[in-house]
């Protein structure tokens, strides 16, 4: 076993001599004998070797698909190699939040990029350092819009099912009403929205591309919204903004959203990236770390912590939120990520996503698939019908290696990412054909 | 050192993708974006150099010393993040089917059986990404639990005075009101506070022990008695773990529910502020509240269930998983006797530490510590003017982190140090004579401190008018 | 297509009117025009991720082995993480050679390290920074020990094949007249050897372990060389030095050998690493690299290369040697390597690999494969012969997914090192049984 | 910096193996090591800090502007590296069956292949380790050629005098005498003096074209000649072939036999000093005589075979295998444009800097570069005592790799600057101006040059005592 614990037994012993004490257990003397532990039900520790060996075998006991067909929350991307150059260097992976500028103007310098990147892709005005994911963000923006007359929410429920979770359980906890909008051919109707809209109405969130990859009509929704006087909140897929119209464009309070795509692996879930921007009047607002531009004594630009006033460790049970630390690698990461796409290689990203989708789209539709979203515009997500049993269908597709679409509700929601080639496309084309005996 | 945004020439870029391989979908105009996306353009080389400087502005423990009190910066080892790095954890799909996802179902699942040991609890959830999203799925658990009871009364959360700022926070989260409870002579609870402040509207009680101070309260049995007689639950908040893993347990202590930092006590690296992991245990009577999914395991197959109370999700998926992986790596290399090895080093560590400093620097409390001590430097600020602040500036220009400053607040110029069990005793030895030699030139040129650090990249930041008049994004020249 | 220049087209053109010129091919226009490429026949340049690809689909068209029996010169270690770690930071792997001491002095410590950790492994008072791998390192100490009078060498054909070709090739380069001793069950037999010393003999060269992985009677080699006037170079494997008796204790005059196995990865034959050293007396006709403490103005410490009057740059045709990048990245991974090990853990591994083999050789003999260095004592290496066509009973093995020892002579080369675990050992053992019926 | 023998305590170490997991065998006590092993005993966490200080006091060309004349410091992107990491690669045995290893041998067959075709020659062999191993190597094929045909009497090599040290030395320790050619007053070959040199004696000739001046031979078609119209063989030495690449070919030019630098035309990192590979290619006359073994291909299907009359091996195996995966990585990411490009850039780039230069500084020779040129410092030696060591010792204070000094041999006080294709404008507009500061600085106070450099880890060594009194290990205060 080891314990990463440089001193040897001699040298431990000449420590505890140091202190007045001859023993180790005496230094747990302060502990009530009755709950000292007496045997630790805990495996024998392992050498460098076998942990190794231990942990590569946990890893092949999952199956990697090469082509992945799936999307609903976590997408697959090309990650440029500097990106992972970058964020494996010691410095940034073993530094701690960033309390010491003085040390730590790399970190605070690449969340300020980051910030920035963020700010820049969605069209808005200011950006915190991240928060734990995108459902997260979701929900802590819609604290964001708490007033002492408005509190309840109105929800599409075309958004992300993970993000519809978490917003449930966090409103539930502060007792904020929460109103889901029915889903129509694949949307949000706006129609609805305008019904249940009401005065105590704080905010509502909408995702745009949705959950089945719709873009909303956001125009419309935004519009409702603020006519009656509530804050808009919008969900979105950050490779989309490389090619489509951003939060801000469409004048929207809130941008939040999961970074994800933006260079990190799929890594079964996490760690990922929750951002959020949102326009200056609610910068106060705003949950979470922030980086802020400043000088030193000497004039030179540095970067801080700041805006700590927000926080709860000045402000404990009064802070806007609780948030310590947050998914600061993760920034880095995206903010590397764009950085190496700039933003032709980001527009190409989010073209080709759609074009395979679209690409797909057709074949799929050759073979009986029909679109369920009928003729609105979506991004590099669709939900089909299936003309056989989902779930059956991606067995047999996962027999090819091929990891398919996501079976929702009978049929199948379908995901391309720049990654998903025509002749990936063509090869599950020419399965399912074999499957359906066509 | 240039922003990214003052690297950039227009036309710059990469050939990192092949041009589409299918038409080029068009959208209606109307849906596309308007002004141009003004991210930096640069190649490879440049954007690789920028970051090198970055990182040579930037210390981590694994580049030196991190005292940082609360915070258990211990080193972060290499095999966990080889670990972490491999495609068969990467590439997976958060939704692929269970059957192709066993082996990371046993990581969480493994985890889970060895934290749960290690805590005394019955079970765990790895969705919160973070300590502060562990307090809040923790007092989620409490607040099921009561309302499962239909106890609505119950709406208050004690909390100590020294604690950790995001559990206030987090409890006005969770919707319960703070109670705050004041320490005692020794730093500990008071107990008769205690028994005051408890009642049919009492929830729970949040505690660190180790508390903020270092110490272990002894009353630990009573306090939680205390709660439980009341009909309020008990709430471990597992920031300083690092201190007696593995020789004391919190469910052992009376604790109903706690969260972990797999980010300090488990050795996983903190990437300059995250992703962190604060898994979650409770007890039995809570495991039906916990979020979902959840994995179980049944002759050798593991599959995933939604617990039948649940408080739904606090965040998508199963967490942040990676960070778990490399967890698990450490739970493996430790085990049985490396984990009481760790908290017996960490908290000879810092008596060790405590004892060559003690007869120069006042400590808050003259008693032995446990994983990390707190000196309180009110007496220098008085006799020469040189504050925490200018001490702990001054510990950077000799490549040490500054320990933690100005908490716990109950401590006047507090400096809070945990050297945790991964220092040799020759790092302590130096740093030791490097806090001695600072209180030899603050006592011989008190002036000369408040400037320091004199040898980083930038001097002390002008944070006030960082939060006046923020700036907050690069403006382009506009 | 990418060619990492980061200068755009318009600013290529502005560089180029800069200098005065109109097009890129001006640049070129000294080429005589009969022999300018019209045509290069080369593939179309590829995005990174098609090359990432591409490479990906290269490696997976080889089969890694999960046992491996087989040594014969290059071995399977563990290597620990925090080598990788150490050898793969930019700074270290993309700087040139060291000539600019003042910002290269990572580099040069390390090297200067590496120098002391070699000399304490073989016993020996100097070494240099590294040469090819191990067989240039043998045949350049060949030329090291060539006097006026004493041309010829002595070579034991129990050394490594790989090694014996690239001698002769050297040797026959400067008209080294070279006698190559014949095996005698598996070793080398110091009767053969007196028998051919002569007045002109200049060296000898031994390897212990040698190829069989018997351990050479050292003491009588020595002693008939030096009797005879002729300098003794050892080779010997790295690993072997954490147990067994050095080449200076020996007292040879030059060591040699093939560090790979000192944190370097199979990786199909190299990048590898020859290591030498000798005694002092025959320090400055070492070849190669070799870094020297001296002190800076201010009188620090630092590290300089040192005794370049051997070198080529100064003394072109009569320098000691051609050496000049050499591999310093693979000497840095042998030192980080020995420095994470330390003296215990490098006895460890030599004591268990040469346990594994014993263990190993104990079973063989039990199925019939008996041992063809007879009473001799071995290290981690043993030819058996072989009851069935060696080469049918590998492929056998190979669809169990074990490399098998080396087919030689009719026989087999085992090698066990401390990754053939037990278990690994008794599944060998087994499927054998089965293949022979047994 | 303390060397990791000072870091060393009695007993530290790390866990990185289980027990012995058989019987441990008993050798005989004098076959057993006597001293004992003074390896450092060092725990992880203190060696990898050891290793991240060392790495902060070293420069590689990922970290900046590194103009290394004849040594071609271009980026070494990542992509590459990732490609030699994978497991399919670096965990072959090198004596695995060939059809366990086909994408190994199709990586060599691929890499001999293009850059044939970017050479002009026939085969390729990949066993020399690094440039002058390579030399030996080509050298040898002309020896083995000319003795195939009975050609005894051939045993002189022809070097210009301009020539790297290594070519020289190459050729002597394959067995030839060495013949010095002198440079015209353009800095090429002095045809005349060429002439005079062949004959029935001559083996063949090394040139490195353009010259070690940067600049192009443009009567190279006739030095072949003359060459080959004796009965001598051509030997290109690549060492600046970055400066022709897909522009013109040595095998176009006359020339028999080649080496590459893949650590430099072709994007591999250097690693402070190797591994590097210096592949030999050859036209079909000298193919019979390659080492070794060599790759063919027959049906899609890999093996290796023995060229006839094979001068042998020079290396074990294959050579340095993972460098040509870099390589080949590198040469499928520039193709049939890029490669033709990243000359041009070169060239251009070269001259860019030149332009910027040549107002303020001596060419030594005022005409268009190839990718390198070649400045002499004698006029500014005499007027001030600033030497081309003091002007490249300032520019480590600017975090610039001095170009190379001195050399070659026929410039007095030369620095020979090559900036490479993979610098923007930018970065050479910066050195360009840290150039003329530096001049401006050694005129108005020239003594303060002979300090530089001034801001780094140490200051200029003492090389005479280094050399005169070597130390070549730490002595354990013996």
């Amino acid at each position: 076993m080891g314990s990463y614990i440089p001193a040897t037994g001699e040298e431990r012993q000449a420590m505890l001599q140091a202190i007045g004490l001859t023993s180790v257990e005496e230094l747990f003397d302060v502990v009530p004998e009755a709950v000292r532990v007496k045997n630790l039900d805990l495996p024998e520790g392992l050498s460098e070797w076998e942990v190794s060996q231990t942990m590569a075998s946990l890893a092949e006991k999952n199956r990697v698909f090469r082509s992945v067909f799936r999307g609903a929350g976590a997408y697959r991307h090309y990650i440029p190699s500097i990106v992972k150059t970058v964020t494996s260097k010691e410095e940034f992976l073993t530094a701690y939040t960033p309390y010491q500028a003085e040390i730590s103007q790399g970190v605070l310098q690449s969340i300020f990029e980051y910030q920035t990147q963020m700010c820049e892709l969605t069209g808005m005005e200011v950006s915190n350092a991240s928060v734990y994911d995108g459902a997260v963000a979701a929900a802590e923006a819609i604290f964001m819009c708490q007033e002492r007359k408005r509190t309840s929410v109105v929800v599409s429920g075309a958004a992300d099912p993970q993000t519809l979770a978490v917003i449930k359980t966090y409103c539930e906890s502060r007792d904020v009403p929460v109103t889901i909008l029915p889903v129509d051919g694949c949307a949000t109707d706006p129609a609805a929205l305008q019904a249940v809209l009401a005065g105590d109405t704080a905010a509502v969130y909408v995702q745009s591309p949705n959950y089945f990859g719709v873009l909303e009509d956001m125009d419309a929704i935004v519009s409702a919204a603020h006519g009656a006087g509530a804050k808009v909140i919008m969900g979105v897929n950050p490779i989309s903004l490389g090619l489509l119209k951003p939060p801000g464009e469409y004048g929207v309070d809130i941008a939040v959203g999961e970074g994800q795509p933006l260079g990190m692996p799929l890594s079964f879930g996490g760690p990922y990236l929750g951002f959020m921007t949102c326009k200056k009047a609610m910068m106060r607002k705003l949950p979470g770390r922030i980086v802020g531009q400043t000088t030193d004594a000497q004039g030179n630009r540095c970067f801080v912590l700041t805006l700590q006033a927000r926080e709860q460790h000045i402000r404990r049970e009064k802070a806007s939120s609780n948030i310590c630390s947050n998914e600061a690698l993760c920034a880095m990461t995206a903010s590397v990520y764009l950085a190496a796409m700039g933003p032709r290689g980001l527009r190409q990203v989010a073209e080709t996503c759609a074009s395979h989708a679209h690409y797909l789209a057709g074949e799929l539709a050759k073979l009986g698939f029909s679109l369920r979203s009928g003729e609105k515009p979506f991004f590099h997500e669709f939900c089909t019908d299936c003309p056989m049993d989902p779930a059956l269908l991606c067995a047999k597709l996962e027999e090819r290696g091929i990891l398919g679409g996501l079976p929702v509700d009978g049929g199948i929601l379908w995901c391309c990412t720049e990654l998903n080639t025509k002749a990936d496309m063509d090869q599950l084309i020419a399965v399912i054909g074999e499957v359906l005996g066509k | 050192m240039k922003l990214l945004f003052e690297r950039s020439r227009p036309g710059r870029g990469n050939d990192l993708l092949p041009p589409c391989d299918v038409p080029v979908t068009q959208f209606d105009p109307s849906l596309l974006r308007g002004a141009p996306l003004r991210l930096p353009e640069i190649a490879e080389v440049d954007l690789g150099r920028h970051y090198t400087e970055l990182a040579k502005q930037t210390h981590g423990v694994n580049d030196g010393f991190y005292p940082l009190g609360s915070c258990t910066m211990k080193y972060n080892p290499r095999v966990n993040e080889e670990a972490a790095a491999q495609p068969g954890f990467t590439q997976l799909h958060p939704l692929q089917p269970v059957e192709t996802v066993q082996g990371a179902l046993e990581v969480l699942a493994t985890a889970e059986r060895l934290l749960c040991e290690i805590t005394g609890m019955d079970g765990m959830s790895f969705q919160p990404a973070a300590g502060a999203h562990g307090e809040y799925t923790g007092l989620l658990l409490i607040r099921k639990y009561h309302q499962s009871r239909g106890d609505a009364a119950r709406t208050k959360i004690l909390v100590p005075d020294a604690a950790h700022g995001t559990n206030p926070a987090s409890a006005t989260m969770a919707g319960f009101q703070v109670v705050s409870i004041p320490s005692n002579q020794a730093g500990g609870v008071d107990l008769d506070a205690l028994r005051q402040a408890v009642g049919p509207d009492t929830a729970g009680l949040m505690l660190t022990n180790p508390n903020t101070v270092g110490l272990f309260d002894a009353n630990i049995l009573e306090i939680t008695q205390i709660v439980h007689d009341a009909g309020g639950l008990c709430y471990y908040d597992g920031a300083n773990l690092n201190a007696v893993m593995g020789q004391v347990r919190p469910g052992d202590m009376g604790f109903d529910c706690v969260h972990l930092n797999l980010h300090k006590t488990f050795s996983t690296p903190h990437g300059g502020g995250g992703p962190g992991s604060g898994p979650v245990g409770c007890k039995a009577m809570l495991e039906p509240f916990l979020p979902t999914p959840r994995v179980k395991e049944a002759d050798g197959v593991y599959s995933l269930f939604t617990p039948e109370q649940t408080m739904g999700q606090v965040r998508s998926f199963y967490g942040n998983f990676l960070v778990v992986v490399k967890a698990l790596s450490y739970l493996l290399t430790l085990g049985k006797e490396g984990i009481p090895a760790a908290s017996a080093g960490a908290v000879l560590n810092a008596n060790y530490l405590m004892k060559q400093l003690m007869d120069h620097y006042d400590m808050s409390y003259n008693t032995r510590c446990m994983h990390e001590f707190v000196m309180t430097l009110q007496g220098l600020a008085h006799d020469t003017g040189v504050t925490a602040m200018d001490v702990a500036k001054r510990l950077l220009d000799f490549g040490i982190h500054p320990p933690t400053m100005y908490f716990p607040l109950i401590v006047h110029e507090a400096l809070m140090v945990e050297p945790t069990e991964t220092e040799s005793p020759e790092t302590l030895d130096q740093a030791a004579q490097v806090f001695l030699d600072i209180l030899a030139e603050a006592k011989a040129d008190p002036e000369s401190l408040h400037q320091a650090p004199r040898c980083c990249p930038v001097g002390r930041p002008d944070e006030v008018t960082a939060a006046r008049s923020p700036i907050l994004r690069y403006s382009f020249g506009e």
